[in-house]
């Protein structure tokens, strides 16, 4: 199991310390282009945004912004940079493709498989970007997402240098408004599948496990689940809770995991029968040792799998829920939000809804390119 | 003797993945001649199936046939054909059977339909023919009323009626060839007797030349008339059947014969060939059975032996040093690990 | 596909050139608006669409409100009061020439019958509080009908709106299933302009012209053909506007105003309404319960800012619970001012300060801090944003809350009353009952949001629901507005004209205060650019 | 290392009548309309020390069996006596108690390993859950496991996937060892490996044998195997045992038609060409349905087949050539006579 | 067959009925009840409001409201929409027939589409067709259903007009099932004008979901190319392009059928948001204003029919799953 054997000719650390001034390029001169060139892109990025936001950077470290946004920017700045470094240093150190510890050989495989799905390795790239750009939104957004100005000479501004995207109806500056958009839509995207998948999995691996009485009854409730007519709990839950963000990303993760819990069940089924399982039950072990420790890590695959596309789902769902008013609160600024706010006037000023539309595509698309990258990399019918 | 109807030179199949190679076929030589049956035995993953495969040009990227193979087919070089005419060659002239009949037989389509495809196609027979000859082959091969059981689908079959099915429709088209690739290795006892039974039957009344494949050597002996052991991707022995388990000259098959638990005598303990069955990824060096062989000597280690002998041929050192067939280390045969 | 021609259609210079009465006759004009109207079924809907429906286009109602919002004959011909000051009479002379589309005459017992059924309706009838002073109806002959009353003003102010029902057809209809008729839906029979054709639910309704509709009422409209169309989503109702599939676009959106004016083929007709938009404070709360805090925020609020970022002008400031159109409007007092300084000063001085220096004024361990809710409404949505951002700069934190209109109406009417404050736009009848609103004689009452109560006010609102003459209630009404105005219990933002968007080919429309159908029998199309097939039916 | 069984002793596993049934499910209300006897009333000792293997084709019940014994199948009817106790009354802790001391191998190298976890950390995990060694001996007891079956300690740290079949199904008797049992059985434990690692995983489970004084059930469809390891052998069709018998005596003179067809059809090599197989004529019948009478009467070559083979299914007996089998037209112990079909 | 379908219709019972109770009374939970409506209009008074409470039962207790529903229910009566005082049995049959236009046309068109595609993409694998229809795909994927529909309705209800040399073939109504002049055309005019009312929702409510089945396709395809039948089949002559439309597609199909029952309601709760955006008189404006209405009996009847749907799907999925795969026999 050699790493690419192209590598091989630089094994020994023949450059000196300096190359790794550079963030990306010890990994260049291994010839291992994309992770170079991607550390490369990622750091320049990373020190263009310190230069160009450097007042408001100032201005985080004097303590006058004093925002906890404004400190995750700064994290992000910071951190991004020293581990952007610190691979390269890394890099330098231990040679090409030191070898990994054995513990490490299946995630490494399946990282190996991933990165040798182009379509992935960019998905990855631009979601990486994304979750950057998102995270640093306080020191990109040239202005404030939610302040309203003087409302009548601001509004409804074509895309032009001074607002990239525009503005919307109120004055406020699209481009800044999606950049924090971002973090809501990722959010919600992104704790909203974590609690589907969660709650999925346990009541799968419970009824595929359990089968019999446990079963029947588990999959009844998910058969009514699926064939509840999803907007009904929505709109009531939201009625009566009240909207904002950890509401609908509650409901959305309640929704969501029938669907997780029947691809996990199917998987445990045939599991059961797998003669380790078998084993483990004649070596005595009890059922919840069983299911935590053998059932459980040998379904994440399609879990994963399915997490990752249903992300994408979600920000879809939540865009739709903001259409129908039954997303996030007003002063929220998430995509669906956005794009809702622009939607009357969507034939003259195009621009509100285009936008925003348009971040989410880019980031399902992203999301659904890991996903297919994963689905890949994980499964073991194409691995030897 | 007449010359062979198939003749394989030096087929080399290799696998390509990203940086690796795998030489799963490397180097393969045999030859058929009319009637004749020829068995390949070997454990599995010993290039057995992908040589049969590429004979038949069933290989897909990224496995391929390297330059400097040859397959020849009566005097026609199969390996430089296009896909269109080896299209009519394959399950005209030259057949195959798998292994698993289960999978290997289309389930969404009767098996009537499926032995009767190679007859419209080769033949191009209309629908009605092509049926009648299906039942005809089904009758052929020992199915009972065979009028009705042409409707069934594979499912409706047991394993071993699969199997038949799948003779069947190799046959239909009266093949010179038949390649049988493990035909009863999924199959119980009783029923491999009825397979190799009903195989050796149907070879004799067409006439046919078959490659039979099997890693069992009981199975081989009963049906093959010369047998070729593979072994690491080449043959390393090859020669008519009794003599050869009669007298193997290569250590491997030596090996192999002796480590057989036997139905007719009991022994304490079995003799074993130390070690595992290599992977292509890594072929041992030099010859690449000495690793797990008991006389192996530094020349084993460096230098690849050439298939030598003239009738009864043999892959190893020991045929220009016969007077090193003495163990080289202490305690075996019999060694466990 | 398209059968509608934009081509000739050159805008508004051929206004000079009037074109010929005869030839104004034909084609099909198309309405589009966002909501569906439910019924034409009088005794069943309750919703504005229908009733605009049913006054102008397919029914006829007794009296009409003219241009000034004076009462003027229309099925009745004319009609005279009794009094004998514990009861008056309302006799009722219909014209004779007014037939049901059917062929049957309108009559006297056509009215009768519409009343008793109403009456016998009760509180069914969504309506029942306009005909709560009636007592009886008793028929003269076919065409005079006698009504039993007791005075109150605007008496005749429900005739404006209840369009007698024809008793041939749901005479027979036991009083329990009148209400769910398929009359309503699916077989109305009228007497008013145009006919019924069809009714597609949630998709349009189609009428055509009456060719018999009696001169005196108008005579028969000039377009042959009215289709009301439903398209929920305004983008979808301007794009079809444009392309012109549609005649008339009900309700644009203050945004798409700027674009439809900027068409070519396309114009924007605005016109006031009765609706106004306030922000009710719940006086039952700490913060709310001062006047002065809460004309602190009234003045911290930039309304005319407001007006033109949320509605684009389309609105004037508010500062009355009567519109400008009433004739009890006091139009000497003027809104309160943007004058956040002054708003500072009030809160400072009711003892709301910002101690702890968060940005938010706190008293006694509350903060000024509340959730402003509306219901899910682009427009209120937008106002609730604003007034956020204005009420932030005098410290007074506003958490913006959008709910479902039917929780928003389960919130602010239930018991406990369970709110800060709210934005909601409302829309009194000619005949105005703010006793509803403003009167502390029932707190519980459905629409007391507020929790104001003065008895001043109270005692105001009595003398003006029993005065009949207009001379003697002027002032009361005026020394209500100016109380109303000191207390503020609503902080009122606007009162709101509406935009229509009109192919520039439909000619003559008119709309007011009274509604978008008024004159739809004068509606015309110009004769070049008639949808096609329709043209050809023309007399 | 041939031992013979101490026939007085009281055995280690009394099999007594043991059936199981799965239901089928059929109809509007999926009532069972059927069972598939799978294990249809089945007797049998395992002494103590021995080898006892079952043979039989595919789908005959010996998985059935070999599941039940150590109940990972419930049986439906029948006792099964393990060291004088009754395997299922066991509550929770007898069950342990009792797992620790009965095993089981599977066929399937590839499939009986956790993909995801390390060699190591599959055994420490047994170890512990049974408590048979504290933290400073659970290294240790690893590394004497993995030499117990001839493997590397150093492998410990590697996962299932990086072995070849040979090496896992070592891994895998480890593992049944680590509970340190005195019965295993092992269901086709050598029939997915290459002949060349099938010789070396039979000495070790014979080694083994010697060395912890194992008793083994153990499940093969090879004959030859079967007549390497077994002490005695049970053979099996269609839910039923047809004959039963010291290795030695069934191998040589095998009493049911069945018994010999299946070892007439054994491929040998160097076989003499004469020895043509018994072909079996017919397929095997389904077990849902068997055929009434001797179920094997549909498909057996034996000339006197007659009626009763039919209708009466014979009982399992001891017949004159050694041990016993189920068969009418094989002479029993008690009237003499040779009796050979 | 029979046995087996009437089988699933039973089990389906207790499954609507979970579904619809569990409707029942998330409903009730909600803030309001159906009068509701009337408390934000100011020509309604007080009592009327509770005059209607009353007269619709509204004050009874929620156990009593939920027997006499379901007794009402059970023996057919869907009962009177509170908002629209119509029967719901008329209101269901104006607006089913619709929906099921926009959601039939739009599934014909996932699969015919759908399905191509996939068959051609897994036998180009890899190639930049491939490549490029993967990433089309996944880019309409990608796309919020309403936001599509919007964009479509800019592009090709709005734009097309406004640009002189836009070709009229593609210059589409931006709203409803019939243009005004429907009732004044001939047979082929009607159809006509129904297509063209058609074409925009259903590729929007479609297009996405086109996209995912052509990728379950691919995947599905390549799978079972890999298959042993298909090398039987190769080792038997059988020319390539029969190789795929004879042996492998129909294999192929067998997980994109279960698909098929999954649109079905997928389709039915997709149309919500398109079904508003091209104001198409469907279920799905009515199942959105019955729940903002709280009008009870209407969401109710509109949940089961909701329900049924997916039922329907899935024994449909099961149904053509056992044509397609003969080892299937349903008892
Ligand atoms: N399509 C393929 N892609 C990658 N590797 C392959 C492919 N086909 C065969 N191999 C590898 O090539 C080697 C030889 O395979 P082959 O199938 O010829 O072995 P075999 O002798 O037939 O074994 P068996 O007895 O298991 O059938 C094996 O290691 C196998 O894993
Ligand atoms: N869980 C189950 N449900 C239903 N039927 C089963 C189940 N397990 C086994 N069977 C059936 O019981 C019969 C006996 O199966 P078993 O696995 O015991 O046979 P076997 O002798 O081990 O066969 P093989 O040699 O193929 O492993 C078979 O017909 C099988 O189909
Ligand atoms: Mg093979
Ligand atoms: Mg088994």
């Amino acid at each position: 199991m050699s790493d690419e054997t192209g590598a091989s000719e630089y094994r020994s650390g023949r450059e000196g310390w300096w190359a790794a001034l550079l963030p990306g390029l010890p990994y260049l001169l291994r010839r291992r282009w994309i992770a170079g060139f991607g550390i490369l892109a990622m750091a320049a990025f990373l020190a263009a945004v310190l230069v160009l936001g450097r007042e408001r950077v100032f201005a985080t470290l004097a303590g006058g912004g004093g925002d906890i946004d404004d400190w995750v920017a700064f994290a992000t700045l910071t951190l991004g940079l020293g581990s952007l470094w610190g691979l390269s240093f890394a890099a330098l150190r231990s040679g090409p493709g030191g070898d990994r510890s054995a513990a490490w050989s299946q995630w490494s495989t399946a990282a190996r498989e991933f990165t040798k799905n182009r379509l992935a390795v960019v998905g990855l790239g631009a979601l990486v970007v994304l979750t950057a750009v998102t995270l640093l939104a306080p020191y990109l957004a040239p202005y404030d997402p939610v302040h309203i100005g003087d409302v009548v000479g601001t509004r409804n501004l074509r895309p032009s240098l001074d607002h990239l995207m525009g503005t919307d109806k109120l004055g406020r500056d699209v481009f800044s408004r999606v950049l924090y958009g971002a973090r809501i839509s990722l959010a919600i995207g992104f704790t909203a599948i974590a609690i589907a998948i969660t709650l999925g999995t346990a009541v799968g691996a419970a009824a595929g496990y359990f089968g019999g009485v446990v079963d029947a009854i588990l999959m009844r409730i998910v058969d009514v689940l699926i064939a509840f007519p999803r907007l009904v709990l929505l709109i009531v839950v939201v009625s009566l809770l009240g909207h904002s963000v950890n509401i609908v990303i509650i409901v959305l993760g309640l929704t969501l995991w029938p669907s997780t819990a029947r691809i996990v069940r199917g998987e445990v089924l045939s599991l059961r029968e797998r003669e380790f399982i078998q084993a483990a039950r004649a070596l005595g072990f009890g059922d919840r040792r069983i299911i935590a420790r053998h059932v459980i890590p040998n379904v994440m695959a399609p879990v994963i799998v399915g997490a990752t596309l249903g992300i994408g789902n979600v920000i879809l769902i939540e865009s739709g829920l903001s259409f129908l008013g039954l997303g996030v609160p007003i002063d929220v600024p998430t995509w669906g939000r956005i794009l809702d706010d622009g939607r009357a006037a969507l034939l003259s000023t195009w621009w509100v809804t285009t936008f925003p539309g348009l971040a989410i595509v880019y980031t399902v698309v992203a999301i659904n390119l890991i996903g297919d990258g994963l689905r890949d990399a994980l499964d073991p019918r194409l691995r030897m | 003797m007449s010359p062979p109807i198939l003749t394989v030179e030096q087929l080399r199949t290799y696998i390509h993945r990203g940086e690796q190679t795998l030489r799963a076929v490397d180097g393969v030589s045999l030859s058929l001649h009319a009637g004749e049956t020829l068995g390949i035995v070997g454990e599995s993953g010993c290039g057995k199936s992908l040589t049969c495969l590429s004979i038949m040009g069933l290989i897909e990227e990224p496995v391929r046939i390297e330059p400097g193979s040859s397959i020849r087919l009566h005097d026609r070089e199969l390996s430089e054909l296009s896909l269109r005419e080896l299209e009519t060659i394959r399950g005209n002239e030259i057949s195959m059977i798998f292994q698993e009949p289960m999978t290997s037989l289309n389930p969404v389509w009767t098996v009537g339909d499926q032995i009767a495809e190679p007859v419209r196609i080769h033949r191009r027979a209309d629908a009605g023919e092509a049926r009648a000859r299906a039942i005809e082959m089904l009758e052929l091969v020992g199915f009972p009323n065979p009028e009705e059981r042409v409707d069934s689908y594979p499912h409706e079959l047991s394993g071993g009626m699969q199997q038949r099915a799948m003779i069947a429709m190799a046959l239909a088209c009266e093949p010179a060839v038949l390649i049988a690739d493990e035909p009863t290795t999924a199959l119980d006892v009783t029923i491999q007797a009825e397979i190799i039974d009903l195989l050796a039957d149907l070879q004799r009344r067409l006439g046919m030349a078959m490659i039979f494949v099997s890693h069992d050597l009981g199975v081989v002996s009963q049906i093959a008339d010369r047998v070729a052991v593979m072994y690491a991707g080449q043959v390393v022995e090859e020669g008519d059947v009794g003599d050869m388990f009669r007298r193997p000259r290569h250590p491997y098959t030596e090996g192999l014969l002796r480590c057989l638990p036997r139905l007719d005598r009991k022994v304490a303990r079995l003799p074993v060939i130390p070690g595992d069955v290599p992977s292509p990824r890594d072929w041992p060096g030099g010859c690449r059975f000495h690793p797990r062989c008991a006389y192996a000597w530094e020349r084993c280690l460096s230098a690849a032996p050439a298939l030598t002998g003239e009738e009864h041929l043999s892959r190893c050192w020991l045929e220009e040093e016969p007077e090193r067939r003495v163990p080289s280390r202490a305690g075996e045969p019999g060694a466990d690990s | 596909v398209t059968a509608c021609i934009d081509a000739g259609d050159r805008s508004r210079e051929n206004d000079d050139a009037p074109v010929p009465e005869e030839l104004r006759f034909g084609g099909t004009a198309v309405v589009g608006f966002l909501a569906e109207a439910s019924s034409m079924n009088e005794f069943a809907s309750n919703d504005i669409n229908s009733d605009e429906l049913q006054s102008y286009v397919l029914f006829t109602t007794l009296v009409r409100y003219d241009e000034d919002l004076q009462l003027v004959p229309y099925l009745a011909e004319s009609w005279e009061t009794t009094s004998d000051g514990e009861q008056r009479t309302l006799t009722f002379h219909l014209r004779h020439a007014v037939k049901w589309h059917d062929g049957a005459p309108t009559t006297a017992y056509d009215v009768a019958f519409t009343f008793d059924r109403i009456k016998a309706l009760g509180r069914l009838f969504p309506r029942a509080a306009s005909f709560s002073n009636y007592d009886s109806a008793v028929v003269q002959d076919s065409f005079t009908v006698t009504f039993f009353l007791k005075p109150h003003p605007g008496f005749l102010d429900p005739w404006s709106f209840t369009s007698p029902m024809p008793q041939h057809i749901l005479g027979d209809v036991p009083l329990a299933e009148l209400q769910q008729d398929p009359f309503g839906s699916v077989s109305p029979v009228g007497n008013g302009p145009f006919r019924f054709v069809e009714h597609r639910p949630g998709d349009r309704w189609v009428f055509e012209a009456t060719t018999d509709f009696p001169e005196a009422l108008g005579g028969r409209p000039y377009v042959d053909r009215l289709v009301y169309r439903i398209i929920p989503e305004p983008t979808t109702m301007l794009a079809e506007l444009m392309s012109g599939e549609l005649d008339v676009y009900l309700g644009v959106a203050p945004s798409q105003v700027e674009q439809v004016e900027s068409s070519p083929t396309a114009r924007v007709l605005r016109y006031e309404t009765r609706i106004y938009a306030f922000i009710n404070w719940n006086a039952r709360r700490p913060l709310f319960a001062d006047p002065a805090v809460r004309r602190a925020l009234t003045l911290g609020i930039d309304r005319e800012r407001l007006v033109e970022a949320v509605r684009y002008g389309m609105g004037e400031v508010a500062y009355s619970p009567l519109p400008p159109y009433h004739w009890a409007h006091n139009s000497q007092l003027q809104p309160l001012p943007y004058d956040p300084d002054s708003a500072r000063a009030l809160l400072d001085a009711a003892g709301w300060v910002d101690s702890d220096g968060d940005g938010v004024r706190e008293r006694d361990g509350d903060r000024a801090s509340f959730e402003l809710i509306t219901n899910s409404n682009p427009v209120r949505e937008d106002v609730l944003e604003i007034v956020a951002s204005d009420l932030a700069t005098v410290g007074v934190e506003v958490i913006p809350r959008v709910l479902e209109a039917q929780t928003l109406g389960a919130t602010i009417t239930g018991s406990d009353r369970d709110f800060d404050a709210f934005v909601l736009g409302w829309g009194p009848q000619f005949e105005q009952n703010d006793r509803r609103i403003f009167g502390c004689a029932t707190p519980e009452g459905l629409f007391h949001w507020a929790g104001y109560c003065n008895p001043r006010v109270d005692e105001l609102l009595d003398r003006v629901a029993s005065l009949e003459d207009r001379a003697q209630a002027l002032p009361l009404w005026f020394e209500y507005q100016e109380i109303i105005q000191r207390d503020q219990p609503y902080t009122f933002l606007y009162y709101e004209t509406r935009a229509i968007g009109i192919k520039n080919r439909l000619r003559a429309v008119e709309m007011d205060v009274r509604g978008t159908l008024i004159n739809v029998n004068d509606w015309w199309i110009e004769p070049g650019s008639r949808r096609q097939i329709a043209a050809s039916r023309s007399p | 290392m041939k031992r013979n069984a101490p026939g007085s002793v009281e055995p280690l596993v009394s099999v007594e009548e043991l059936t199981r049934h799965f239901p089928i499910k059929k109809g509007l209300l999926r009532r069972t309309t059927g069972y598939i006897r799978a294990v249809d009333g089945i007797t049998f000792d395992v002494r103590h020390g021995e080898t006892l293997a079952l043979v039989g084709e595919s789908g005959c019940g010996k998985t059935t069996v070999a599941r039940t014994l150590l109940r990972l199948l419930e049986p439906t009817s029948g006792r099964i006596v393990f060291n004088g106790e009754d395997v299922a009354q066991l509550n929770r802790q007898q069950l342990l108690a009792f797992r620790r001391r009965a095993q089981i191998i599977f066929q399937d190298p590839f499939g009986s390993l956790n993909p995801r976890m390390t060699v190591g950390s599959v055994l420490e995990e047994v170890i512990r859950v049974h408590g048979l060694a504290e933290n400073g001996g659970l290294q240790r007891r690893v590394t004497e496991l993995l030499s117990a079956v001839g493997l590397d300690p150093a492998d410990a740290r590697r996962y299932p996937h990086q072995f070849s079949g040979g090496q896992r199904q070592r891994i895998v008797i480890a593992r049944a060892l680590a509970v340190e049992p005195e019965f295993i059985v092992a269901d086709e434990p050598v029939s997915a490996l290459d002949v060349s690692v099938q010789a070396q995983v039979l000495n070790l489970l014979a080694d083994l044998q010697e060395r912890f004084h194992l008793t083994y059930l153990f499940v093969s469809h090879d004959l030859s195997v079967v007549r390497h390891i077994a002490d005695r052998v049970a053979v099996m069709y269609l839910g039923k045992i047809v004959e039963i018998g010291d290795s030695e005596t069934l191998f040589e003179n095998p009493q049911h038609p069945y018994t010999e067809a299946l070892l007439s059809a054994v491929a040998v090599v160097g076989a003499a060409d004469d020895s043509r197989p018994i072909v079996l004529s017919g397929e095997l019948p389904s077990p849902a349905n068997p055929p009434r009478g001797c179920p094997f009467h549909p498909r057996c070559p034996h000339p006197e087949k007659d009626e009763v083979c039919r209708t009466t299914p014979p009982p399992l007996e001891a017949k004159a050539g050694g041990g016993m089998a189920a068969c009418h037209k094989v002479v029993g112990r008690e009237s003499s006579g040779p009796g050979q079909p | 067959m029979t046995s087996y379908l009437l089988r699933r219709l039973l089990y389906a019972v207790p499954l609507l009925w979970g579904i619809l109770t569990l409707v029942f009374f998330i409903m009730h939970a909600a803030p309001g009840d159906p009068s509701a409506m009337y408390l934000l209009n100011p020509n309604v008074s007080q009592e009327v409001v509770e005059q209607i409470r009353s007269n619709w039962g509204l004050d009874e207790p929620l156990a009593v409201q939920y027997w006499s529903w379901l007794v009402n229910f059970a023996s057919g009566d869907f009962g009177l929409s509170l908002a629209q005082q119509r029967p719901i049995s008329a209101i269901l049959a104006d607006r089913i027939p619709n929906t099921l236009l926009l959601s039939g046309t739009a599934l014909v068109l996932i699969f015919l589409i759908g399905i191509a595609l996939g068959v051609i993409q897994a036998v180009r694998q890899y190639s930049t067709l491939d490549n490029v229809l993967t990433f089309g795909a996944l880019l309409i994927y990608s796309m919020p259903t309403f936001w599509l529909g919007l964009m479509l309705i800019l592009i090709f209800a709005h734009l097309s007009y406004q640009i002189d040399g836009w070709p009229e073939l593609l210059r589409f109504p931006a709203s409803g099932t019939t243009s005004i002049q429907y009732d004044m055309l001939g047979f082929f005019g009607k159809l006509g004008d129904r297509i063209h009312h058609l074409i925009l929702p259903a590729f929007a409510l479609g297009v996405g979901s086109a996209a995912s089945v052509a990728r379950y396709t691919r995947s599905s395809m390549l799978e079972v190319i890999r298959q042993d039948y298909i090398r039987t089949a190769r080792a038997k002559g059988v020319p390539g392009h029969r190789v795929i439309m004879k042996h492998a597609l129909r294999n192929a199909m067998l997980p994109i059928i279960t698909l098929l029952g999954l649109y079905l309601p997928f389709l039915l709760s997709g149309s919500v948001l398109v079904e508003y955006v091209f104001a198409w008189p469907g279920m799905g404006d009515t199942i959105i204003k019955a729940i903002l209405q709280r009008d009870y009996p209407l969401v109710m009847a509109t949940s089961f029919v909701f329900a049924v749907m997916v039922v329907i799907g899935n024994l449909l999925a099961d149904v053509l799953y056992a044509v397609v795969d003969p080892r299937i026999r349903y008892e």
